[in-house]
């Protein structure tokens, strides 16, 4: 009879869940809020702010070609490569060296922000990185230094029939 | 970041007696004996090590085996296997670690295995056979457990077998 | 012609193949239009049946495949074309069914309304794929397995009456027919887990022996107490004994025990023991692949409305809808109140896959052996009680 | 006797990237041998090229969904050997981020109990209710499954604001959908009769094979790191460790759902006991760790992580040795399933949260 009576009730709470509002997120249609503009970096206070680690974005004014970027990300993924820009000729990096990021490689883990003194390396919201061949994943400086415009809007509500993305 | 924090000043009592003890049964077979909170580490003759081990089952309740771990010192031409032994049953000495270590030649790493006395240490032989080159002798079944089975180079956890692309 | 590269690469190679297919055939077809005047014949009447259909159905008569044909009535309906029609819609309400159960949405893009063309998808998909074969393997009797599953599940329907005049077949030993046909299909299992030449399949096979077999007694044993009850071996003339009381109200017990063991021979979750994905990866039907897979599938589904159809012909009254219901609902007919209370049935086994996981083997045939039979042998007793005193008076038949 | 030997994994729906070989009697297992190393990296190796900092992402990938846990034990073992003290605001975040991962990685735990039973829903409850604790790690570290968020020193960024109302209603929210998982899973009748009294590991076996984590504390074991050896600010805050004394398959299971309750209790605690200041300390240059050793633990998930760290006051770790929950829970994997039948390998083994990732290492 236990048997019987526990098995009606796990049919009853399997039913119960068909008048449950669905959770699942769909994704093209829906884009996720994140909270703030992106994973910042102060480096007098060595802590960094809060935010999504998605695509970089460089500042190329701000970069000065120091490299260590590069060399964090050496013993972490291998993404940062520095490369020559001999058009981009700002008076504080004079080899005009700046990374490009391959993020066929790139793991987000945010420490070559972290890493940068100077302010010119952060991380924005955006996520959606794909591409057809491999090449397009490769970003050089003058892509990474584009704002991204990332706008997200759907983050998980709790209403009377459940949760749901709204 | 120099200056010292307080629980370093204060002697670590219980650890201390636990290490007197020690020292004072296995007599001149202790090489040394570091405390630190919480933690103790024997550095035995490795002649000695059932003997050892046995005490540390049967006085000290030291049940299972958390870790066996083996260094290499190429300078000193010597591997060290640090066995950490922790105990179940007795309640208050849940928080203590005690390391048991010796140092064996680099190139004849033969020693006994600790199976019969602690059966949880199986596995941790095993790996540390195939990654240091340590022969533990009177091991049941001391083959291969993470490397492929036609592995057929140095132990890879020597200091001198260099990562591919290094 | 170029290599394809990008996405619009293909769809460009896409669109050459298939404009050239259509080129290709409408030539042939207007060649042939005015060469092979049968052809030229049948195209005028297909243009005369798209204004005025009584044409083509005429035109169908003559030809001996009309609608009140036995052809028509194998074929198409209530026969196999109908039935693998609701199998692919019940794939689809499962998946929907569950999705909103687990609180998801389930298949989505294919189709208008909720994915309802993902089981076509599914189709052309496994079309598109490989048929392997494990090297060792009976060929012969390896891929002659789907076709014997979908075979099992489409002789049953021969004998499903779904209302009094439109059936197939009508015998007077229906009853037994579908046990024959129910008891081939555990041997369709062990031969497919046999040929496959594996060891997960054929562990697969013996489960699904062991399973079939054990719980096909207590079925018969419950169809008994149905026959005795009715007093004939006609399912048609069962369906007439429930016209005013089912028999689920008569012996709720023999239901119980009917439909529990229909979940057993249908291997569905909790009975899935034949397919247990986790511990013998999928059974006997691991091996399989491409278009045997959706074959054993496709029949698979078919034995599900089949055997629907039967509890539902047995308990359930058929085709008569229930007696309480105010007159206006008189106007659903025989067929649609069967295909209501099939699909109703489905639905039950449906949600119990949502909230159950699997039985173990050992169990479940102890269960079968020692609880099912005895609950069987039970029912038969209450059965012939009911009959002997004549509470009933309709009841007995001869 | 006639044995038949079958292969469960590497390529197998219940396995995982790991072998069991399994020799049958009939329906019976005669004996099993566990052969891991499919997904050996050799962390170990690797992590004697790379500095502390670079070490971070690296040794969160054995457990990716438990990463907060893994790297707890490493970053104590590193300040333990520079002698850090660290904030205690950075201390309370680093405990909900350990918290979070814990729910995280349970809900994981079920959802493939589920599947592996064959409950397709109880995959599909879990795996949609993890984007709840998902959304929350992301709020905080910026990430959705490998934080990196523990490092040296402290934590890398302050929690945002409005962290007290998403967790509270998502935690008002997953306590109820526990009863649920209660209702649906654990008490379901067909459940039990598969997982009680199925992988039987008594508590001297237990004890005497060193197993680790929710399954020593389901033989009846009442020893959790957090509490037997307190680490970061577990000593302040106020939780309870579930243990049963019925060593099967379905008591692991239930330690595994009381140990989700008393997470989120200390999820909301620490949120509400934080106190303010910085979240870490700020240190300058490289992490070097002095010459000397520590051995360090920390509870994971699935048990106590640990972490015996070499160093020789170089840039990189002479010898780091990671002792991961799964690879000592792998002895127990042998010992449960022998005399049992075939059926109950999927119950009884996963109910090991056996990670072959996190084994092998």
């Amino acid at each position: 009879m236990n048997f019987i009576f526990k098995l009606f009730n796990a049919i009853k709470s399997g039913m119960k869940h068909l008048f449950m509002r669905r959770l699942t997120f769909r994704y093209p249609n829906q884009k996720l809020r994140f909270y703030g503009d992106g994973y910042q970096y102060d480096p007098k206070e060595g802590v960094g702010v809060a935010g999504y680690r998605g695509r970089h974005i460089l500042y190329l004014e701000k970069c000065t070609g120091c490299s260590l970027c590069f060399m964090m990300c050496k013993g972490i993924s291998q993404a940062i490569q520095m490369i020559n820009l001999p058009e981009k000729d700002v008076s504080i990096n004079k080899k005009s060296n700046f990374p490009q990021i391959d993020y066929a490689k790139c793991v987000y883990c945010g420490f070559c922000v972290d890493i940068c003194p100077f302010k010119a390396l952060f991380e924005t919201n955006e996520y959606e990185i794909v591409s057809y061949d491999k090449e397009s994943l490769l970003f050089t400086p003058e892509q990474l230094a584009i704002k991204p415009k990332y706008k997200g809007t759907y983050e998980i509500q709790y209403g009377k029939r459940g949760a749901y993305h709204g | 970041m120099s200056e010292t924090p307080e629980i370093k000043q204060q002697l670590p009592e219980r650890e201390k007696k636990i290490a007197d003890n020690i020292a004072i049964k296995l007599g001149k077979d202790v090489l040394g004996i570091e405390i630190k909170p919480k933690r103790i580490k024997v550095k035995i003759k490795y002649k000695c090590i059932k003997k050892a081990a046995n005490y540390f089952k049967t006085e000290l309740n030291l049940d299972h085996i958390v870790s066996v771990s083996g260094v290499d010192y190429p300078n000193d031409n010597e591997i060290e296997v640090v066995y950490h032994a922790g105990t179940y049953e007795r309640k208050d000495l849940r928080d203590l670690l005690i390391a048991l270590a010796y140092r064996i030649p680099r190139e004849n790493p033969k020693t006994q295995t600790l199976i019969d006395i602690w059966p949880s240490i199986e596995y941790d032989e095993r790996e540390t056979h195939e990654m240091l080159g340590v022969f533990f002798e009177g091991h049941p079944k001391l083959e291969k457990l993470f490397l492929p089975e036609d592995w057929n180079d140095k132990p890879p956890l020597r200091k001198d077998f260099k990562n591919p692309g290094r | 012609m170029s290599e394809i590269r990008t996405f619009p690469d293909f769809l460009k190679r896409l669109i050459i193949v298939l404009g050239g297919l259509l080129f290709l055939a409408i030539i042939i077809f207007g060649v042939l239009i005015y060469t092979v005047p049968a052809i030229s014949n049948f195209n005028n009447i297909l243009l005369e049946s798209f204004s005025n259909p009584i044409v083509m159905l005429n035109y169908l008569d003559s030809l001996g495949v009309g609608i009140n044909s036995l052809f028509f009535k194998i074929v198409i309906f209530p026969g196999y074309t109908w039935a693998a029609l609701i199998a692919a819609e019940i794939i689809w309400f499962e998946r929907k069914f569950l999705g909103k159960m687990q609180m998801r949405v389930g298949p989505l893009y294919a189709g208008l309304i909720g994915g309802i063309l993902q089981p076509l998808a599914d189709v052309v998909k496994l079309l598109s794929k490989e048929m392997i074969s494990p090297g060792r393997s009976d060929k012969l009797i390896f891929y002659s397995i789907p076709l014997l599953i979908n075979a099992i599940g489409a002789a049953l329907l021969v004998v499903l009456p779904v209302s009094e005049g439109w059936l197939i077949m009508r015998s007077d030993v229906s009853i037994l027919i579908v046990f024959a046909v129910i008891g081939f299909a555990p041997i369709s299992v062990l031969l497919a887990g046999w040929a496959s030449n594996s060891k997960f399949p054929f562990i697969g096979g013996l489960r699904g022996l062991h399973q079939m077999i054990a719980f096909e007694i207590p079925m018969l044993m419950a169809a008994l107490s149905v026959v005795l009850l009715s007093g004939s071996l006609d399912l048609v003339n069962i369906v007439q004994a429930q016209s005013s009381i089912w028999f689920i109200v008569l012996m709720p017990i023999g239901a119980i025990v009917f439909f529990i063991a229909l979940l057993a021979e249908l291997e569905r979750i909790p009975f899935d023991i034949p397919e247990a994905e986790s511990e013998i990866v999928v059974g006997y039907i691991t091996e399989y692949s491409s278009m045997a897979f959706g074959n054993i599938q496709l029949g698979t589904y078919i034995r599900f409305y089949a055997l629907s159809g039967i509890f539902t012909t047995l308990f359930l009254g058929g085709w008569y809808g229930p007696q309480f219901l105010p007159a206006r609902f008189e106007i659903i007919n025989q067929i649609e109140w069967f295909t209501l209370k099939t699909l109703l049935v489905m639905v039950i086994i449906i949600i119990l896959r949502g909230v159950n996981p699997r039985f173990r083997i050992d169990l479940l045939l102890r269960f079968g052996w020692s609880r099912l039979l005895v609950l069987a042998i039970l029912n038969l007793f209450i059965a012939i009680m009911i009959l002997q005193m004549g509470w009933f008076p309709f009841l007995g038949g001869i | 006797m006639s044995e038949l030997t079958i292969s469960v994994g590497p390529q197998h729906p219940g396995s995982g990237h790991f072998r069991l070989i399994v020799k049958l009697d009939g329906d019976k297992i005669v004996e099993v041998i566990p052969d891991p190393g499919y997904v050996h990296r050799g962390e170990e190796k690797i992590a004697e090229y790379r500095n502390y900092i670079q070490n971070i992402p690296h040794f969160e990938r054995p457990a990716i969904h438990d990463s907060s846990n893994i790297l707890f034990a490493y970053v104590q073992a590193v300040e333990d050997l520079m002698n850090l003290k660290i904030p205690e605001r950075g201390q309370y975040i680093r405990v909900i981020m350990a918290e979070l991962n814990r729910i995280i990685a349970h809900l994981y735990y079920f959802a493939i109990y589920g599947i592996f039973v064959g409950h397709s829903t109880m995959f599909m409850w879990p795996m949609g209710d993890r984007e709840h604790f998902i959304d929350l790690a992301q709020m905080i570290s910026g990430q959705r499954v490998g934080f990196a968020f523990l490092i040296p020193g402290g934590v890398r960024n302050d929690i945002p604001e409005g962290m007290m109302t998403r967790v509270n209603d998502a935690c008002n929210y997953f306590e109820k959908r526990l009863t649920e998982y209660e209702r649906i899973f654990m008490n379901n009748p067909i459940f039990e009769k598969r997982a009680k009294g199925i992988g039987k590991l008594s508590k001297e076996d237990a004890i005497k094979l060193g197993v680790v984590g929710p399954t020593l504390r389901a033989s009846g074991v009442k020893a959790d790191i957090r509490k037997d050896e307190p680490y970061a600010v577990y000593d302040k805050l106020d939780f309870d460790i579930p243990v049963s004394k019925d060593c099967d398959s379905w008591a692991r299971a239930w330690v595994h759902i009381e140990e989700m309750r008393q997470s989120m209790s200390i999820i909301k605690q620490a949120l509400k006991d934080m106190p303010s200041g910085p979240v870490k300390l700020n240190l300058r240059g490289q992490i070097r760790a002095p010459p000397g050793e520590a051995f360090s633990r920390a509870e994971a998930s699935r048990g106590a992580v640990s972490f015996y760290l070499v160093s020789n006051g170089g840039m990189n770790p002479y010898r780091i040795r990671l002792i991961t929950p799964s690879f000592r829970n792998l002895i127990a994997i042998p010992h449960i399933l022998k005399g049992l039948l075939l059926a109950d390998i999927p119950p009884a083994f996963w109910s090991l949260d056996y990670w072959p990732v996190e084994a092998d290492r």
